[in-house]
């Protein structure tokens, strides 16, 4: 691999970042040390390189000085290495002749207090970037076709929304989704805040619109149980579950009426997923009226015919459409799509480790989910607010918040982060209940009560005025007490020790991911320390992930309310959109490349190579490398004997140049 | 079945019957007890707080000797168990131990991990075991309302929680039903008995123990039996006061554990030294012999 | 003059090098005598930088990668664990000894590991004094 | 320390029932505010039981209990006086002299002449029945070992 030896014209554009560099790193001394360096025509610097006015003297010095090599010495070139490459380009220069020099992360702020020394590991760091660069070719960025089409995993709020999105922009869109409707944890919800919308009268048209969509195929009761990525396309293999239930269907629900299971004296018992627990379902199901697609299901783990050797076929017998067939098979299809989205949504905290609450211990201890349940007209007890207990209705209802969330780092049992969206919840149940009957004494007990959102504070405002009871302290113990439950509780406030007799304990519990790793090791995903999807950055780019062509939106990504998960779902769609807009992908060109003239063809690279993208041409016996493959890892650049492969921009000189530039012996002057 | 027994200070001072009923139960169900004479207090919190390095130390030391015989520890008080086991669980880590060694080496002893501490409700639920302790009970509890009180210490104690749920305990339930008698269960048994702060503020303790003492006697408990022998001193000895505290008179005789197994396992009830109680045993003696008779 | 150790930190894009950039952001203080290399994955480390970064007179070498299982690319610390084993033999033989290469990792959001990462290995260093190569290339 | 003033600990709080004057929460939140005078002479301190509710509770494993205990152990570095540091010190004194200690003198030495008068016949109903503490001492054999690890650590603190 030799290196071009001709005479270079590089600049040096040191920024100031607006003190926080030039506060600690001497800007003179650091442009003075960078003219020194060999092929650098212009040292400068510049308040705010970001800012227009810094890109804007970046492109003038590039045009006038006819800059063939830039460093920018700022912050980490994570925040704008593609924006400075971007300008150059526009410039006239080869984008990836410019480097960037981090002298404000991995220097001002690292060493603050020793500014000297700052400034003096300042000067290595730009003399270890202007050597690099003066080492460094030119490259052009080709591109490649990628696989029209978007998965999208999860078939709640999260996943419908974007589907949609996506299908009228004309893209074809496989909605996948695990359970036997779409709807998600929205459905179950009875309303949403602070609009106090009926959830499913908001959600049913694009439950609808998804289900009757021409470009959205649904796969429901349908998981993903591998991807595989090969260039601009990822092949998802999923495996459809048998319903056992044939379109022949017609929601007769005879069926679910004489189904044995879960009846009183039926050794199969099976809680329904549906309504949290709260009540019981029967094998063959619907999990609520509104279902989509309307087919009943048999589950084959809890059915007589299954387990017990075919000992029963109410179903079959009973059903008028004679739409049941047990001899279905699971189906196992691939899917291709250029791009993916992530939407599996959340799953709610259980908080029976919290011990001291209670729960799982008292029938009337019941999570937020659980309550909505009881508050569905549909729902178990038809809407009707009582104590599972003996049924009579609640006349004191106490609501205790950070369930689960907030709780100590490392702790197994708790969350360490907020959920977010529990506080609203308290405040909607609760003033959905004093509208229903005002006569009920409900208190919330909150640490600090989040009502951050649009219309939050003034819905947070009505509660109070319907006579919500809101105490500032979470409780000590709730435990039973002649027929209630007892909760002691210290109200920070009044400085009051309550003993507050309640019929109903509802636990605001934690949101906490759905279990999906098998899915995110396929996708290659990562998870932060939260046990959410890794996104992309947590700040200026939530939807998007460290795998191109993957997206992550809604409650997938961590807890956020409906209005949070409907914007993520607009900006992982357009996101997805604008990746497969093209058709083409731009190909990364700082991957691996192989020198002909050095390649002995001995296979060491093709068997170290994560993502078989090179392979030695029979004839010509030399490597090649497939540039839409390879992810420019650099593992074969190592085991090559005879260095005939390396990734561009990384090739041994560079980073030998980088050493020697940074190394004690070359003390810069 | 041997172990260092380990009895504290209040099972030797003012709670000598502990020690004797712990004795004769001991001996009947045949563990084999090597009592540590020459163990010093576990520090109870006060030393704890004065010099809490010198508190590990000395724990170290009653923990090391009963490492040379090759025993576990046994207790037989709430907050001997809580202290102990927080020691031991400290001294599982090398460097701590190599510290407090190098303290302990001036006394010629040392103490190198590994060593147990069981209170004497875990000896009897877990390695005696349901089967072989209702074998030896010889004179069934019957229908005598035997309400807990485990005080607080030996539900919080480091290891606690693998035989008990702290929030929600039943080990002492399900011992009165292995004795044959019928528990009575009331929230108020995981209270705290305020004993800690006796001497400092008695009016305190005498109002927290008045509480668990009035739901036990609303919850119908015609007899109380405590882990512990401070949560004993507070219920006995000044259950007048408490009841004057409460304004509703008590008289809830209290049994230590050991004292209620020993009654079942038809130790003389003399022997083990309930007459030594402040709120007398007669209402109890009364009620097994009814059950005797009716046996007999 | 105290001595201040010189170490030569290889770290990967993904992981270390935005752990390094988390520290930074936290402010968090290590020696000025770390300098990051960026590689785009631990894969990239080949022996001859760790014997080059040790004849150009570094006291000692660290590489901070993806934890074993989250690589982006998913063995590439497994590759640079192997490759840094068989390079600690030949740091034996040069009479380096083994504390002056280390190769650990540190995620994304791991900003306080990186920074724990950086002042322990410089102690470490600092206690095994200047690195033995350097009288020799001084002669 | 993490806390977020969640109120867990003062809920959990038995004392607090009858003493509203010991709100544990609030003692962690003067803490960390280092109003270090106002919360060592604050008598209240001396009211927590030990029984460590709020340990067991506390979300965020501030564990207040412990504060309490590192709270008392500098009040008692700095000689403060009134019946909580007295009796603690009376207790630490009878483990020196005795290994164990020492009913009978650590409560005299606690509440002095005029706690006695104030148990009223108590002490005397006690003595009939045989329950009261031993008023001889009784050392251990090893009592010097004690003393001089109490000492050794002493110095080495």
């Amino acid at each position: 691999m030799t290196e071009p030896a001709t005479k270079r014209r590089i600049g040096v554009f040191i920024c100031h970042c607006g003190g926080n560099i030039s506060d600690v790193v001497d800007i003179e001394a650091l442009r003075r040390s960078a003219a020194t360096h060999d092929d650098v025509a212009l040292a400068t610097d510049s308040r705010f390189m970001c800012s227009n006015e810094g890109q804007g003297q970046l492109q003038k010095e590039i045009r006038e000085k006819g800059l063939d090599g830039v460093v920018v010495a700022c912050c980490t070139p994570k925040m704008y290495e593609d924006l400075f490459r971007e300008k150059a380009e526009e410039a006239g220069m080869n984008p990836y002749l410019l480097e960037i020099a981090n002298i404000r992360e991995q220097c001002s702020y690292a060493h603050r207090h020793e500014p000297a020394k700052a400034t003096a590991k300042a000067k290595l760091i730009v003399k270890a970037q202007v050597e690099k660069v003066r080492k460094l070719r030119p490259l052009e960025v080709k591109t490649a076709p990628i696989q029209p089409g978007v998965a999208v995993i999860g078939g709640g709020i999260a996943g419908i929304h974007a589907s949609i999105l996506l299908a009228n922009l004309g893209h074809k869109v496989t909605l996948i989704e695990k359970s036997p409707t779409i709807g998600g944890n929205m459905a179950r919800s009875v309303k949403t805040f602070p609009t106090d919308d009926c959830a499913m009268c908001t959600l049913s048209p694009k439950m609808n619109e998804a289900y009757n969509h021409r470009n959205i195929e649904l796969l429901t009761y349908a998981e993903v149980r591998d991807a595989a990525r090969s260039p601009g396309k990822w092949t998802l293999t999923v495996e459809k579950k048998p319903r056992y239930v044939t379109d022949a269907c017609i929601g007769c629900d005879r069926c679910t009426e004489r189904c044995p299971v879960s009846t009183a004296k039926s050794p199969i018992q099976v809680d329904s997923e549906w309504d949290q627990g709260l009540a019981k379902r029967k094998a063959i199901y619907i999990p609520f009226s509104q279902a989509l697609p309307q087919l009943w299901t048999i589950d084959a783990d809890h059915c007589f015919y299954f387990q017990r050797n075919r000992a029963c076929r109410v179903c079959q017998m009973v059903c008028p459409a004679k739409a049941i067939d047990f001899t279905m098979k699971p189906e196992t299809l691939t899917v291709d799509v250029g791009a993916v989205i992530v939407a599996t949504g959340y799953k709610e905290y259980d908080p029976t480790p919290l011990a001291h609450l209670g729960y799982g211990r008292h029938p009337d201890i019941l999570t937020q989910m659980q309550f909505a349940r009881m508050m569905d007209a549909v729902g178990p007890t038809h809407g009707e607010i009582v104590r599972r207990s003996d049924g009579n209705p609640a006349d004191t209802i106490v609501m205790v918040q950070c369930v689960g969330s907030r709780g100590a780092p490392g702790d197994p049992n708790v969350h360490e982060y907020c959920s977010r969206v529990c506080c609203m919840v308290a405040v909607k149940h609760a003033q959905l209940i004093k509208k229903a009957r005002p006569e009920t004494e409900v208190y919330i007990l909150y640490n600090d009560l989040r009502a951050y959102g649009k219309g939050f504070e003034e819905y947070y405002a009505r509660s109070m005025e319907l006579g919500v009871k809101y105490v500032r302290g979470l409780p000590g113990k709730v435990h039973p007490h002649r027929g209630k439950l007892l909760v002691d509780v210290d109200d920070m406030l009044t400085g009051r020790r309550l003993g507050l007799p309640a019929d109903l304990v509802v636990l605001s519990a934690a949101l906490e991911p759905n279990p999906i790793d098998g899915l995110l090791a396929s996708l290659h995903l990562d998870k932060t320390a939260d046990g959410f999807v890794k996104e992309y950055h947590a700040k200026i780019n939530p939807t998007e992930t460290a795998v191109k062509g993957v997206f992550v939106a809604g409650c997938a990504q961590g807890p956020k309310d409906i209005t949070d998960t409907i914007s993520q779902a607009g900006a992982a769609a357009m996101s997805a959109a604008v990746f497969l807009g093209s058709g083409e992908m731009t190909l990364n060109p700082v991957v691996a490349e192989v020198d002909p003239a050095l390649c002995r063809a001995c296979d060491r690279c093709t068997e170290v190579c994560g993502f078989d993208a090179v392979h030695v041409d029979p004839e010509r016996l030399i490597a090649i490398v497939d540039e839409t493959a390879c992810t420019g890892c650099g593992k074969c650049a190592v085991v090559c004997p005879t260095d005939a492969i390396a990734v561009r921009q990384f090739t041994k000189p560079q980073i030998v140049a980088s050493i020697d530039a940074l190394a004690p012996m070359a003390v810069a002057p | 079945m041997k172990y260092a027994y380990f009895p504290g200070c209040v099972a030797l001072d003012s709670c000598k019957e502990l020690d004797v009923a712990t004795r004769e139960v001991a001996k009947d169900l045949g563990i084999e007890l090597v009592e540590l004479t020459e163990a010093s207090c576990c520090g109870a919190g006060n030393l704890q707080e004065k010099n809490p390095e010198a508190a590990l130390v000395l724990n170290a030391r009653t923990l090391g000797m009963a490492q040379e015989k090759g025993l576990d520890l046994l207790t037989v008080c709430g907050s001997c168990q809580l202290y102990l086991a927080r020691s031991r669980e400290a001294l599982e880590n090398p460097e701590t131990r190599e510290r407090v060694n190098k303290a302990l080496t001036k006394v010629g002893r040392r103490y190198d991990g590994g060593v147990k501490v069981k209170h004497l409700l875990q000896v009897l639920l877990e390695d005696i075991g349901p089967r072989k302790l209702a074998g030896h009970v010889r004179r069934p509890l019957g229908n005598l309302a035997v309400g807990a009180y485990y005080g607080c210490h030996l539900l919080q104690a480091p290891g606690t929680d693998a035989f008990e749920n702290p929030e929600d305990p039943q080990g002492i339930e399900r011992l009165v039903g292995i004795l044959g008698g019928s528990p009575v269960s009331y929230a108020g048994r995981t209270a705290c008995c305020g004993f800690h702060v006796l001497t400092v503020r008695r009016d305190l303790a005498v109002r927290m123990s008045a509480t668990g003492l009035i739901e036990a006697k609303r919850a119908g408990a015609k007899v109380l039996a405590t882990p512990c022998p401070l949560c004993h001193l507070v219920l006995d000895v000044y259950q007048k006061k408490a009841a004057k505290a409460a304004g509703e008179p008590l008289d809830v005789p209290i049994l230590h554990l050991s004292q209620l197994v020993g009654i079942a396992l038809g130790i003389d009830l003399e022997k083990l030294g309930v007459s030594r109680h402040m709120v007398s045993m007669e209402s109890v003696t009364r009620a097994l012999e009814d059950e005797e008779v009716v046996k007999a | 003059m105290t001595f201040e150790p010189q170490v030569c930190a290889f770290a990967c894009n993904w992981c270390g090098y935005s752990a390094a950039d988390q520290a930074g952001a936290a402010k968090l203080e290590y020696p000025a005598g770390v300098k990051i290399v960026r590689l785009m994955c631990t894969g990239m480390m080949d022996p001859y930088y760790v014997l080059r970064a040790f004849e150009r007179e570094f006291d000692g070498v660290l590489i901070i990668g993806c934890h074993i299982g989250s690589c982006h690319y998913g063995t590439g610390n497994v590759q640079a664990r192997d490759e840094m084993a068989r390079v600690s033999g030949v740091l034996n033989a040069l009479g380096l000894g083994q504390g002056r290469l280390l190769v650990d990792a540190a995620s994304a959001s791991e900003g306080p590991r990186f920074a724990k990462l950086a002042n322990e290995f410089a102690e470490r260093v600092r206690k095994l004094g200047p690195s033995p190569l350097r009288e020799v290339i001084a002669q | 320390m993490a806390c977020i003033q969640c109120n867990t600990c003062t809920s959990s709080c038995p004392v607090e029932i009858l003493e509203p004057a010991f709100r544990i929460r609030q003692v962690i939140a003067r803490v960390r505010l280092g109003l270090r005078e106002d919360v060592l002479s604050d008598p209240s301190i001396w009211s927590c039981v030990r029984c460590y509710a709020c340990v067991a509770h506390c979300p965020k494993h501030v564990r207040p209990g412990d504060v309490i205990e590192a709270i008392r152990h500098i009040a008692l570095e700095e000689k403060r006086e009134g019946p909580g540091p007295r009796h603690a010190r009376a207790f630490v004194e009878s483990v020196r002299e005795n290994g164990r200690i020492h009913e009978a003198g650590v409560t005299f030495d606690s509440i002095g002449f005029r706690g006695l008068i104030g148990e009223g016949l108590l002490p005397l109903e006690m003595a009939w029945r045989g329950k009261s503490p031993a008023i001889r001492r009784r050392p251990l054999k090893s009592v010097r070992e004690i003393q001089t690890l109490l000492d050794v650590v002493e110095e080495s603190e």
